[in-house]
This record gives structure tokens, C-alpha cells and sequence, in this order.
């Protein structure tokens, strides 16, 4: 397989042009500018439409009717546009309309700053819309993961029928790296006789909405996601582990930071101290029962949670743990990444060392 | 083997072309490699810089903090970035816009009066592929090959006389390295 | 003996949830007689919005989207530009949906020139949430957030929509009617005919606008509404057409 | 010229509309039934005096009438 | 003091009359919508200014230019509404202007339905906004407490320069409860020389803004807001315990909710089971320690979690518990409210009776 | 010696942070120096948009809010509805700000009549995410998401902000000027003067539009970017007085 | 003492009032109240109702789902209802309009037909306070002297005269209990 | 007539806007100096000829000259 230099951006626009993804609706915001450019080039070419919506609620909305349509849809913003889209994602995941959606995270509150970061994690996890709902969240922490979680993407959006979000940062989003256009695990995909494709006159009609006036219907229809969510749960969680076993003290992080704390543990082991790296790489459905039997071993002594925010992932990590181990947590919000000695030393701390 | 490089400069001198080419050629050389620009506010009108690492191993963080390699293109980027070079490192400078020398002594320094060299070749673009044959040539981390294999396929039809520009370019500035 | 007129096959068989002499019900007529005329009920995609006419998408039988409040533009938008040629697309909006939560998105697929349909509800009030403000009620009006009439100096002169709209080149029709009698409400059935027709012919966004009558919220019997409508909203809504830069093929 | 007009009662909303469109006068709320709603009722008083305008049928905001030409 | 008959949507719209704020901007949204309607004829008559703005995204943003020139000023909406209003929530948070938003939650995902729930916990508690921040959260479970609630949260936005939010519900907003209008706690207020008064050329302009664009004081910026972040921790933690001590069972839940607990708590008293309720009344700040105590005590066999949602305020007492205690969950999510019986009977079931 | 211009009070000592030739700096200076004449820098307050001019809040030494995207309109109602009489308030905003993300705050608050005066950068572009597509970009005018340049069919003809704006009772003031030369500037500086009189006037909205130069994003020397500007801007976007319904006391 | 009571009917025909005046009265005469309408869909032309309770003790839940008292003034709200009153409490039926018995013998069924009697009187708008005046001659909860003492101040000026009307239309209410 | 123009020459971006609009034509873009942003400044030829008009001042983007009469 060939290797291409792609930046981040761009391998994941490519991507969803290679997952079957031909309607893109998004809206310009650095840093994932370089998603919407890439496909307002391509999208035409291949018979597809790339509109730049007047903003991202209009966008995410238009994601909405084409999604419902039954066609691949894809939308990218970064942090301020995606909180503008919050109402359309909610609607989205209780009409059950599947898609994709990007999020190349910088800092905030509010505009905040084009740096990377990672404080959309409780939004993107917990959904920042009303209402109980989920989308399947998967965290890249390179290139090649941006460009393969795409398509993947779009298969679980579709065989859920669910929105999906992929959680970029603004770092992922403008670096190039190697990427491998290999083949992505096929998957089982069902049929979509719920889309409004015209009734034909040979169907009744097909509705996509999210409104249940009466609160009996509106139980039911949240039991009936709320089985699909556990179902996702089940099957679709993800995480990697490295140089976890018998390690003394246990990174966990997710996308740019993952990659951070690798480049600690190498100072650990020049000082004979053995680190390992619990990686979500779904950060919802998050590895909850994985990551406490990582910890779990007896040669953990201390778990160190490692973000690019003041700390959203550590509820997590203490969700999973339970109290079996203690954690600590090394962090910067607003653009700035730790760096590798910072979050080393933090190890240290945490171990007593 | 790691190269840790930071290439900076003002906008418009080629800085990222300059990453792009050498993260490229580096890739086709089987090596891993990332590069990562400063997207920042400097954007509009300030310093440009960007991040590439050339690696045998997998590369697990793309930021640069301590380069063993510094390109400096213009003033600015030497004053901000020499102090954070590696002990050993080496800091190639542009000395066609920079008229200060290197300061430290635990570094090497490369001064490569780019545009000048470019200007001689009758064309003021070429100045970064002046620097980049110079780098070539003091790093010997890639082999000229590559990077004229990438030229010959960048520029074809009524622009493949660019390629041999390009390749004395490179040249010009391997000279400069003593 | 021949039928002479009997419930559009357009329409589902779902009881209107309306109050009683509601105008949304016979403007939903409207739009589905057209479709069955024309025999687009097939292929056609209709959107509904958040408003008293929330549950269009039960009672319209061809294929049907509920949007987000206000966003029934961008909605129709995501589906006209990602369905097969011929498929016809219209949204049905409300005064407080598209006059005020939804400006950004009519305006802006106006000017796109999006080949859709708006089938605009103006009632002069917020119907559903029981009886508030819109942009489009008029002066001195009383509703439950202008409780002693709507001033100018406060809130500025009621908005009208086909004047804004008519504007921009991508809107390529624009017809303002009512419904209160049969002549008006012939008039309304060929604007709106018109409006899809236009469409099917790629034109550009068609726009009519319905001044509609909300008896519950004005505290009045729907007769009493109707008279008031034809003597307070049509001198300030002028009738007629706006834009009309298309012709018919 | 006569018509037949048929109310689907039940669902009637006893909003007058129709009353207030027919050219004949013939149509009349019936006071004296309620239906499941708990509307009283449109219906036509004088039906050989209709003349299947549909002037009522167009105007009903619920498309409960239904007309016929004898 | 005499009692009087308040609807909860009214009290809200009183009580921030009777807190001294004059400015009011909102959207109609059901089951909400008697706040503005209450206020467009009252802010009037005491020389305010209550606004409809033509949408709920307009009129956050008006509350920023309203509470950047440092008058009290207040927003009410509703679910839908409010997922629309977290852009300009992360913004007020990002810049730190004072305001208080009312939330009368309706059944979600998406439009869902307007009859009342707890699905916006995520949203409220962890921000459905972009970046690190918090919004102090409080839960009124009646309408006396509405009517408290509201006014404090003025106190507490003043003080600490932030948003404040007063969850409810559709059933809290809706209902009519005895008010007495008794005077609340006396609290200092801070001077606001931030306030885009207009310099009147006797000071350097003031600027209202949540940009930072390079990293450095964008993160120097988080830390700050931290700090004040973990001093409302500290200072403004509130939750209430009933026939805690010595119970079996502890319900944990807040707002509508723990009124059904407390209903279910008698009937399981007339079946000799002793159960008690710890009630968040801040669910940010959330009273972790509070809560890991009450449920410390050997007598408490489980706790149960309910909720108007599918479970999301069960994340917090997971990480308070931290295991300790067994965790069980009561809820529905849509608009339904668990009858006393099932909650008393998810009880008996936690603790295997 | 007598100083014949320099520097306005209106504006800090900040640098600004533009490209060279970029309009912007001009337009702040002409909107400096009338606040300047007008006397009334200490009773202003500036609303400063997400764009290019996000940092406006610097450079203006009046108070100043930033606001979110598109939403300064909304930002100023709610600064004018609260601050004392005599408070002046504006906006200064660029076309992705105004015409596109904001086109419902600013149609709105034009409807209202908010008493703000609106300044309106026109650059045909999206100038600090990189030369993107606006609503404004002219037909057939290459940007970074309209690569083979925009056309009519995929996203409609440009908007026309003061035509829009024009048919609304609200908006008692709109102009399109350009700042190319020295007579265009001088008319300029005008219309941004008589905005904000009438706004000390409690006459309404009043809206300045100008045609602006990106010569960054445009890829053109800013001699040549006026030059496109002259040549293509001002056909399509005709300057002149497009709504003076109040008159200056 | 508490009672749970559901108050149901077609929107207009003052359910919300009854509730109200009950809840307020209630609290006059130093009670816990609470009132809850059910502000569902049904109020587009449908059925409206609402929850009251009215106790001696502090009232934890204001969702009255087993009423001890049920007000049915139309016969959906009978069918809906009259399987979820506590056994042994009271059924208040709008006789005027619902022709149906009450079929449950394990509760107090009380027929009063409202509009009937509120007609006598010469004004068909009293029709619930007729049936308020039943409920309190049966329940014996609240006085009816805290109701006219409301009715007194609530109807002043040149509406004083109704103040009369609506004691009168509670006494006939009242003697239609047996 | 004469005038003085002075330019703040470390601010100077060198766009030419001034050299566009003096209707003398004496401003040149100084291609000898490279100020600490990098541009070569604006600068004014021969002073003498200047008319303090301030057309250079007024579209000065950066508001960095300042004019006046002699
Ligand atoms: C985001 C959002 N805001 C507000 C509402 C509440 N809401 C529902 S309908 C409506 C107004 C509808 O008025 P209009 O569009 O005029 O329709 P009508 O009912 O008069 O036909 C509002 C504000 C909502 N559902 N979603
Ligand atoms: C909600 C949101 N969406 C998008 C952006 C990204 N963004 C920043 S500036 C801008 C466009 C600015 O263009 P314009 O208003 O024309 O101003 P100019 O830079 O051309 O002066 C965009 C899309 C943002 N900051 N926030
Ligand atoms: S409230 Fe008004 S608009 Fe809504 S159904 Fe009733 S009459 Fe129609
Ligand atoms: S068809 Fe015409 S004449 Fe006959 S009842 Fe209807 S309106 Fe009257
Ligand atoms: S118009 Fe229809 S609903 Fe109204 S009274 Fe006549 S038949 Fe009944
Ligand atoms: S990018 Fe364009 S609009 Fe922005 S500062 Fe540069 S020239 Fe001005
Ligand atoms: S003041 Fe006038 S004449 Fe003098 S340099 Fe400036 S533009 Fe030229
Ligand atoms: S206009 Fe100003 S910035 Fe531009 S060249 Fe002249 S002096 Fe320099
Ligand atoms: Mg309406
Ligand atoms: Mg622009």
C-alpha cells in the first residue's frame, strides 16, 4: 500500500469521499477549514454537492434533511460552530437520522483561541443538546486514525442510525502525516425503507421527526434509544492499550494527548520508571470495565489522566475506577499542549517518585 | 534517528514548502514522519513556522519543542528559536534578511545567503530551495534523489524547466555548507 | 351522480388537531389538492415546523420532515439538493417560524435561489405557545408579551415578508393571499399551484404567503376572526403578487 | 342543478365557515346534537335548494364535506 | 408573612423583579412561557425593559450586551431553546458576565414533548457549550424554592462575576404553590468596574470579550476562571438531607424528582423500611463529599438514584461514591414522572426486599 | 505649525493587526474620527464582530464588546435597550458577520428600529478564515469554497444588504459607500457621520455598507485590489443613498 | 387530612378555575395546596384538567394520581378518571352534559347538573361554581365563607353585583347533595 | 502652503494606499529600509512639494502619518 502525505483535514474530507459520503453542509471556522475547502473541489467531481451553509445551525440543519433523505451526509465545524449546532445534533439522534460529524476541537470558553484542545469533551460525550441522547464518539489521534475513523464513521451511523461524531483537535486537524488508503473492516450495512425518498405512491409516508407530544410515546421512543445506546455500547467501544502491562504508572488519554503521554513515557523508561497508555478510542461509548482491569493490576499505583482541558475525561476515569486507584490529572485548557516533560513529572508526582 | 525541525519565517518565504518538501521526501524514504504548522495569529502579516520530525521510530508527539534542526528565514525566527535548539544541534540561517550571527557555541551554524544564490539563478523564488540543498547536505539525512524524483513529477508539461532550476538550486546551497 | 369535491388525496386521514376555524386547515387543503393535481404527491417531500401546524407531517401523505423551529428552510434545503431531479420540495412555516427564529434561513435560501416552495402561514401571532408576539403582529395589537398592544417604538412595524423577500433574485415568486372567502381562496389555490409549478421548473424559491386567521389566540369565534383579518391584516398586508420574474412553461 | 352535501359530523368543529361561504344559506349549526368532540354540528337545512357549489366543502378547514352533483 | 398562590413561572418572573433586575430577554417556549409573558407587562411598570427577541440565540446574546454594562438581566427558556443558547452560554462564561438563565425543562432528545423532565442535567451541569467552564446550577424542587432560587442566583452571579442557571422543570414552572415572599440572605455584592459603562473619558475603555487568540493568556485565562470555579465549589455547595440518618435506602435525586422520593419514602415507611433522601440543590456544584458521607453510614445499604432521564445526574453519585455503596436507578425520560410506587419499589428492589 | 491630521483620539495606541492596504484600518479611523467630532467617545459603547475585526475592541478606545459571530446586532440591542439615554451604540461588522451567520439579529434589529448605527464591511470574502465564500462574493469570483468561482445556479446571486435592509420600516438609513480614494472617503466619512446623528436622534437603525478590499485573500497587490474593486464591486453593488426616511435635526 | 383531587373537562368550561379557587381557599384556610394543570396537548380543543391537593401536612408530590375526589364535568373525563378514585372517595359528575352513571359502587357518586342551574340563575358562566358549591357541601373540607370572602375581593366596582350571582349558584350547587 | 508629513515608519506596511492618493506624487515606497515588520516604508521624495493636503493621512490604513501646514 502506498503511502500519501495528507494533512488532517484533508484525509478526513477525502475519507468520507471514499466512504460514499457525496453531500457535504458545513460552515467555514479554523481549524477544520481545510474539511469544507477540500470538498467544495471534489464533491462536484464526483456528481456530489458541497454547500456552504450561512451558518452552522442552517448547516447542521440541512445535514438533518439530507440525512433523512438516506444519502451519506457530512458537516465539520470546530468548537464555537458545533456549540451553535447542539439543537440540530439533539434532533438529529431523537429522529434517528445518521451522519457525520466532525469536530476539530480548539480552545475556549467561548472564541476562546485556534489552538488545539479538548474541552468539548463532556459536550461531545454527554451530548450538550437536550434530553437524553448519545453519538458514538471516535477520538483519532493521528492521520491515518482520522482518515480510517471517518469511514467508520459512517458505518455505525448507518447501521444505528445514529449521528456519529468524530473528535478531532485543531492539531490532528493541521498536521500531515503518512496515511494508507487501505481497506476499512467491512461492514453488514441495513436497507433504509424509513427515508423519505418519495412515497412513489406505493408506500405510506415516511416521517422524520423527533416530536412525541404525548409523554407515553416520548417514554417509549427514548426506551427504544436507550436500548440502541447500551446495544453501541456493547459492541462498538474501542480503546488501545500500550506497554500497559505491569507498567507502575497508567496514562490515560485520548487523541492528541495519547500522544503526548507516549512521548513521556519514553523519558519515564530513560529513569526506569514503567508507564503505560490506556487510549480511548471511543471516548462514548467509553471503556469503562477495560480501562478498570488495566488498572486493576497489581503494578498500577497511580492512574494520570492527561487533557487539553481542566478535566472532562477524568469523570470518566473515575466513573470506571471506582476509588481502586488513585488518580491524578495533568491538563492545560485554552491551546496550550503539556509537554512530554510536564506530563512526565506529573507521573512521577502521582507515583511519589 | 530523529530529526526534530523547525523551519520559521515570514509569510511568503516558502517556510511550509519547505517542511512539506522535506516531510515528503522523508516519507518516500520509508522514514515516519509528520509536519504540523503554527496556524496561529501570525497567520496575517507575522512569523510563520512549522514542526517536522523525521523518524526511524513511530513518532508519538509531532510538535517540536527542542529542534535539533532550525531554519531560520528571518530575524524574528532566530531570536525566538535559538534558544530552544538541542546541544549538538544545527541552525541553518538565512543570511540574504538576517544580519546577525549565531550566538551559541554549542551549535552548529550554516549561513546560506538564499536569495542572493536564487537571484544569480535569475529566479527570487528558488531562495528556499537553495536552503533546503544546503540542509540536505549538512544533515545527510535524505538523499538529493528523492527530492529531484519529487521535482521531476511536481513539475511537468510547459513547467518541466523548472526542475532543472530547482535542481541547481539545490546545489547552490550544498555549497554553502563547509 | 358525480363527486363534485371530496377530501384531497393529499391529505391523510388524520383528524386536524386545529382549534375550530383554524386557517391552517384549509391551507393544508390547498397545498394538497395542488399535489394531487399535479401527481407529485409521489414525489414530493414536504416540511413541516414547529408551530400550531407542528404535526403537518401527519397530515400531508406525501413524504414528510418535522424541523427545529425556524430551520424548515435549511431542512428543505439538505433534501432538494441531495434527491433525484424531479422531486419537489416544500416547506410550511408559520409567522414566528420563518418571520423571526428563521430569518437567516429564508433569507439565505432565497438568495441561494433554492428550488423549494415556502408555504407561509401569517397569523400574526405565536398560534402554538398561546398567543404571543410575532414580528408580523400588528400595531396595538394585544397578545400575552405585548399586553397592551404592540407599539412601533418598541418593537418596530410588523415585517412583511414578501416585500423583504422580493428583493433578492433567487426568490422568483412571491404572492401574498388569504383564505376568507371562495374568490380569495381561489386565488390562493393558483398562487400556490403556481409556486410548484414554477419549481418543477427549476426557477427558483416560490414564496405565498397565507394571511391566516388564529380565532383562539385573537379571543375571537372564527367568523369574527375572519372579519377582522380582512379589516386589520389586509390593509397593512397589501394582496397580490410581489415578485413574478418566471414565467410559467 | 342539485346537490348532496355529506358532513362527516363527527368531526365537525362547528366553526361556521361553511355557513358563512354557502351562496343559499342552507347550511345551519344543529344546536341540538354534540358530537364526540363536543361540538355542535354543521348541517344543510334545505338540501334541494343546493346547488353543489362546493363553495362549503373548499372553505372547511377539516374536509369533512363532501359534495355530489344529482 | 403572608402566603400567596404562585404559579412557578410567575414566581420565577417575581422573584427577579423583586432581585432588582429590570432586564429581560427571551423566546416563548413552552412550558415556560408565563416567565416573559409575566415580565412584558411588569418590567414595564418599573421602568425595565422586557424584550422578545426573535430567537433564543438572539436573545442570549442580548443578555451579553445587557449584562456586560452591568445590569442585572435574566433569560428563560426551555429544552430546545436552551440548546440553542450554549454558544452564547460558553460566551458569558468565557467573558464572565453576570446573568441568570432559567431553564424549565421539557421531554427531549430533539422537539420531544413539553411535559416535564431532568434531561438537561449534562447540558446544565458539565456545559453544552465549547471549552472548560461552569455555570452554577440550582434545583428548586417547589415553587417557594423558585422564588428563593432565582433571587439568590443574582447574589451569586454578581459575586462571582458568571452565569447563573435555575433548573426546573415543566411540573415546577406549571404548578401553583404557597409563596411567602420572606427576604433571602443578605450578601455582599461586588462593585462592577468591568462594565461598559462608557468611559466618559475618565477611564481606559472596558472590554467585554472571550477571545484570547494567543495560547498563553488564553490558558492563563482558564486558570483564572478555575480558581473561581473551585471557590464556588467551595462557597456555594447546597443540598439538603431528609430522614438521612440511620436510613437503608438513600435516594439521591433533585428538583420534581425528590418529591416523588419523598412520597415513595412513605410508603415504604408504612412498610417498615427506613428510607432517606440526600437532594442536591446545587447539582453544579455538585456536594460529592456531602453525598459520599450520608451514604457512609452503615446503615445505608444502597442508593437510589432518580431521575427524569435515563440517567445522568447517576454519573455524579457514581463519583462521589466512588463504589462505596451500591448504586441503583429509578427513571423515565419523555415527559413521564415515576409514580411513588415505582420509585419505592426499585427501592425495595435495591435492597433486596 | 498647525497640525492638519493626525491620529484620532477615537482610536488606541494598539497596532493593528491587518494586512497591508486592508480597508479596515480606514474604516476604523473614519468611525473614530466621528465619534471623535461628535464628542462622544466616552458615551459609546462598539460592538466588535468575529471576523477579520475581531480585534476592533483593541483599537477603539470607546467601551467595546466582543460578540459571537454574526450576533452583534443582537449584542447592541441588548447594550442600547439598558444603557442611559445619549448612549450611542454601533456595530461594525464584516459580510460572513452580517450577511451570512447574521442575517436574522440584523434584519431583526433593523425591523425593531433598534437605535444602533450598523457599520457593514463588504469584502466579498471571508477574510480571516482564509478567503472563503461569503453571501457577497460576486458571480464567478474564485474563493477557497467556490474553487471555479461562484455561480448563480449553486448559490444564487450575491445579497444585497441595503437594498434588504431598505424595505424595512425600522432601518431609517442606509448607505453604500467605498473608501478607494479621496472622494469616496470624504462621502464616507459622511454617511458614517450622519448614522450615528441620527442615531443621537433616536431615529432608528442606521446602516453604512462599505465596499472593502481583502487584498490578501483576493491574492492582489492593494493597489490592484482596489482597482478589482472599482471594476468589479461597484457595478454589481451601485453606492448611493438607499433609505433616508428621517431627517438630521 | 389530605385531599387528592382531580378537576376534568373541555377546555372552557372553567376546570382551571375550580382548581384554583379550591387551591387558594385552601391555603386561606392555612392548608398545604398545590394545583397542577395538565398543560398537554389536549389544549388545543381537547380535554383539559388539573391536579389539586389539598393537606394538613406537607405535601410531597402535587401529581394527584389516585384522586380521593374526582370532578368530571364532561363524560371523556368520567371514562378516563373513574377507575383511578381511591375506593370510599367521591365522584362530582357534570350531570348537564354527561349522561352516564357512575358504574363503580365502592365510591360516593354526586350528580349536579351545573349548566341546568346556572341557566336559572340567568347566567350559564356560574356553571362551576355550582358544582364548587357541591364539592364543598360534600367534603366539608373548606368553609364557604373563605370562598365568599375571595369572591368579595375579587369581584369589586361595577362587578361587585356578581358577587351574589356566585354564592347563590354555590347554595343551589350545594343542595344537590344528598 | 508647504507642509510636513511624518510617518511612524516602524508601523509603516508599505501597502502604497498613500503613494495611490498624493496628488503631488511624492511619496515613494523607500525600497532601501526594511522596518522591524519586515515592509519597506513609505516615505516622502520632496518635502517641499507637499501641500498638506492630508489625502496621504486620511487613507492611511494605519493611521500612522501625521500632517501639517507650515
Ligand atoms: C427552538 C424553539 N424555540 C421555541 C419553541 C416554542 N415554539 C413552538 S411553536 C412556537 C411559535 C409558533 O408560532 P408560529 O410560527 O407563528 O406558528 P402558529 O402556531 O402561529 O401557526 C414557538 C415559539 C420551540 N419549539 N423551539
Ligand atoms: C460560530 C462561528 N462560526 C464560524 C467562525 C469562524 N469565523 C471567524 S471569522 C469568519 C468569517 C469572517 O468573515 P467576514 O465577516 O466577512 O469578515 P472579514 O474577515 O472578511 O472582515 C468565520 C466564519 C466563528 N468564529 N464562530
Ligand atoms: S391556536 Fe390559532 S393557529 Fe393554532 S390551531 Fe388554534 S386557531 Fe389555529
Ligand atoms: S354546495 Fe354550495 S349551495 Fe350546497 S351547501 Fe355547499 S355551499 Fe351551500
Ligand atoms: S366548515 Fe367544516 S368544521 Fe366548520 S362548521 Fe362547517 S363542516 Fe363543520
Ligand atoms: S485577510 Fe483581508 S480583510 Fe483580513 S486583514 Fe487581511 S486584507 Fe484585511
Ligand atoms: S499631504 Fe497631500 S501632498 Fe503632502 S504628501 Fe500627503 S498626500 Fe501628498
Ligand atoms: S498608507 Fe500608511 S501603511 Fe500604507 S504605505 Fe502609506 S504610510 Fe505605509
Ligand atoms: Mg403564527
Ligand atoms: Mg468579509
Amino acid at each position: 500500500m502506498e503511502k500519501e502525505l495528507w494533512k488532517g483535514n484533508e484525509a478526513i474530507a477525502e475519507a468520507a469521499i471514499r466512504a460514499g459520503c457525496k453531500y457535504f453542509f458545513g460552515y467555514p471556522i479554523t481549524p477544520q477549514t481545510e474539511v469544507p475547502e477540500y470538498l467544495s473541489l471534489h464533491l462536484p467531481e464526483i456528481g456530489g454537492c458541497f454547500l456552504q451553509a450561512e451558518s452552522e445551525v442552517a448547516a447542521i440543519n440541512m445535514v438533518y434533511g439530507a440525512g433523512g433523505c438516506g444519502v451519506r451526509v457530512m458537516t465539520s465545524s470546530s468548537s464555537p460552530g458545533i456549540s451553535l449546532k447542539q439543537e440540530g445534533i439533539t434532533y438529529l439522534c431523537g429522529s434517528e437520522v445518521p451522519c457525520v460529524i466532525i469536530n476539530v476541537m480548539r480552545g475556549g470558553p467561548g472564541l476562546g483561541t485556534i489552538q488545539p484542545a479538548q474541552g468539548d469533551y463532556y459536550q461531545a460525550t454527554r451530548g450538550g443538546g437536550n434530553g437524553d441522547y448519545r453519538t458514538p464518539v471516535l477520538a483519532p489521534a493521528n492521520v491515518q486514525e482520522a482518515a480510517d475513523f471517518v469511514r467508520m464513521a459512517f458505518d455505525i451511523a448507518d447501521i444505528y442510525r445514529n449521528p456519529v461524531m468524530v473528535l478531532a483537535d485543531g492539531m490532528i486537524g493541521q498536521m500531515m502525516e503518512a496515511v494508507e488508503w487501505h481497506d476499512i473492516e467491512k461492514r453488514e450495512l441495513p436497507a433504509k425503507p424509513w427515508a423519505t425518498t418519495g412515497t412513489q405512491g406505493k408506500r405510506e409516508h415516511n416521517v422524520i421527526n423527533s416530536l412525541y407530544i404525548q409523554p407515553e410515546p416520548c417514554a417509549e421512543h427514548n426506551e427504544k434509544l436507550e436500548k440502541k445506546y447500551k446495544l453501541i455500547e456493547e459492541k462498538e467501544t474501542r480503546y488501545e492499550e500500550i506497554d500497559a502491562e505491569g507498567c507502575e504508572v497508567l496514562f490515560t488519554a485520548y487523541g492528541t494527548t495519547s500522544r503526548v503521554c507516549r512521548a513521556a513515557m519514553k523519558l519515564l523508561a530513560d529513569e526506569g520508571i514503567k508507564a503505560g497508555l490506556f487510549r480511548p478510542i471511543t471516548v462514548w461509548p467509553f471503556p469503562y470495565a477495560q480501562l478498570k482491569k488495566a488498572a486493576a493490576q497489581n503494578s498500577v499505583k497511580a492512574v494520570v489522566v492527561a487533557e487539553l482541558s481542566l478535566g472532562q475525561m477524568i469523570d470518566d476515569v473515575k466513573i470506571a475506577l471506582e476509588g481502586s486507584k488513585p488518580i491524578s490529572f495533568i491538563g492545560k485548557a485554552g491551546g496550550l499542549v503539556p509537554t512530554p516533560r510536564e506530563v512526565a513529572d506529573a507521573a512521577k508526582k502521582a507515583i511519589g517518585r | 534517528m530523529t530529526n526534530d525541525i523547525i523551519i520559521s519565517g515570514f509569510g511568503g518565504q516558502g517556510v511550509m514548502a519547505i517542511g512539506k518538501t522535506l516531510t515528503e521526501a522523508g516519507m518516500k524514504e520509508g522514514k515516519e514522519v509528520s509536519w504540523l504548522p503554527s496556524y496561529g495569529p501570525e497567520m496575517r502579516g507575522g512569523t510563520a513556522n512549522c514542526s517536522v520530525v523525521l523518524s526511524d521510530e513511530l513518532i508519538v508527539s509531532p510538535i517540536v519543542l527542542e529542534p535539533s534542526e532550525l531554519i531560520a528565514m528571518n530575524l524574528p525566527s532566530l531570536i525566538k528559536f535559538e534558544p530552544t535548539v538541542k546541544k549538538g544541534g544545527t541552525i541553518f540561517v538565512n543570511s540574504s534578511v538576517v544580519d546577525q550571527k549565531v550566538t551559541r557555541t554549542d551549535v552548529r551554524a550554516v549561513y546560506v545567503d538564499c536569495i542572493k544564490i536564487a537571484e544569480e539563478l535569475g529566479n527570487s523564488k528558488v531562495a528556499n530551495m537553495v536552503m533546503l540543498g544546503a540542509y540536505i547536505e549538512a544533515m545527510k539525512n535524505l538523499s538529493t534523489d528523492t527530492i529531484k524524483e519529487m521535482l521531476v513529477h511536481m513539475f511537468t508539461g510547459p513547467k518541466a524547466k523548472l526542475v532543472d532550476l530547482n535542481i541547481e538550486a539545490l546545489k547552490r546551497g550544498a555549497a554553502c555548507v563547509k | 351522480m358525480a363527486i363534485v369535491y371530496q377530501k384531497s388525496k393529499g391529505l391523510t386521514d388524520k383528524e386536524l388537531h386545529y382549534c375550530p376555524g383554524c386557517t391552517h386547515g384549509i391551507v393544508h387543503k390547498l397545498v394538497a389538492e395542488t399535489l394531487e393535481e399535479l401527481g407529485i404527491i409521489g414525489t414530493t417531500i414536504g416540511v413541516a415546523p414547529v408551530g400550531c401546524s407542528v404535526f403537518a407531517y401527519d397530515y400531508f401523505s406525501c413524504d414528510m420532515h418535522g424541523a427545529a423551529h425556524g430551520r424548515a428552510p435549511a431542512v428543505a434545503t439538505g433534501i432538494k439538493r441531495v434527491s433525484p431531479p424531479g422531486t419537489t420540495v416544500f416547506t410550511y412555516q408559520g409567522d414566528g417560524d420563518l418571520a423571526a427564529i428563521g430569518t437567516a434561513e429564508i433569507v439565505q435560501a432565497a438568495m441561494r435561489g433554492e428550488k423549494i416552495t415556502v408555504i407561509f402561514i401569517n397569523n400574526a401571532i405565536y398560534g402554538m405557545t398561546g398567543g404571543q408576539m410575532a414580528p408580523t403582529t400588528l400595531i396595538g395589537q394585544k397578545t400575552t408579551t405585548s399586553p397592551l398592544g404592540r407599539t412601533k417604538e418598541h418593537a418596530g412595524m410588523p415585517i412583511k415578508m414578501c416585500e423583504l423577500l422580493s428583493t433578492l433574485d433567487g426568490c422568483v415568486y412571491a404572492e401574498r393571499v388569504c383564505v376568507t372567502d371562495i374568490p380569495n381562496l381561489n386565488k390562493a389555490k393558483k398562487a400556490i399551484r403556481k409556486a410548484f409549478e414554477l419549481q418543477q421548473q427549476n426557477a427558483g424559491l416560490t414564496f405565498v404567503e397565507v394571511l391566516a386567521a388564529c380565532p383562539t389566540n385573537w379571543g375571537k369565534p372564527p367568523i369574527k376572526a375572519v372579519e377582522w383579518l380582512k379589516e386589520n391584516m389586509i390593509p397593512y398586508y397589501p394582496l397580490g403578487v410581489y415578485k413574478d420574474s418566471a414565467e410559467v412553461k | 342543478m342539485a346537490g348532496k352535501v355529506t358532513f362527516c359530523q363527527d368531526r365537525c368543529k362547528g366553526c361556521e365557515l361553511c355557513v358563512s361561504v354557502c351562496p343559499k344559506g342552507i347550511i345551519v349549526i344543529d344546536q341540538e346534537v354534540t358530537n364526540r368532540k363536543g361540538y355542535h354540528p354543521a348541517a344543510v337545512k334545505e338540501m334541494d335548494k343546493c346547488i353543489a357549489c362546493a363553495s362549503c366543502a373548499k372553505i372547511c378547514p377539516d374536509s369533512i364535506i363532501t359534495v355530489e352533483r344529482l
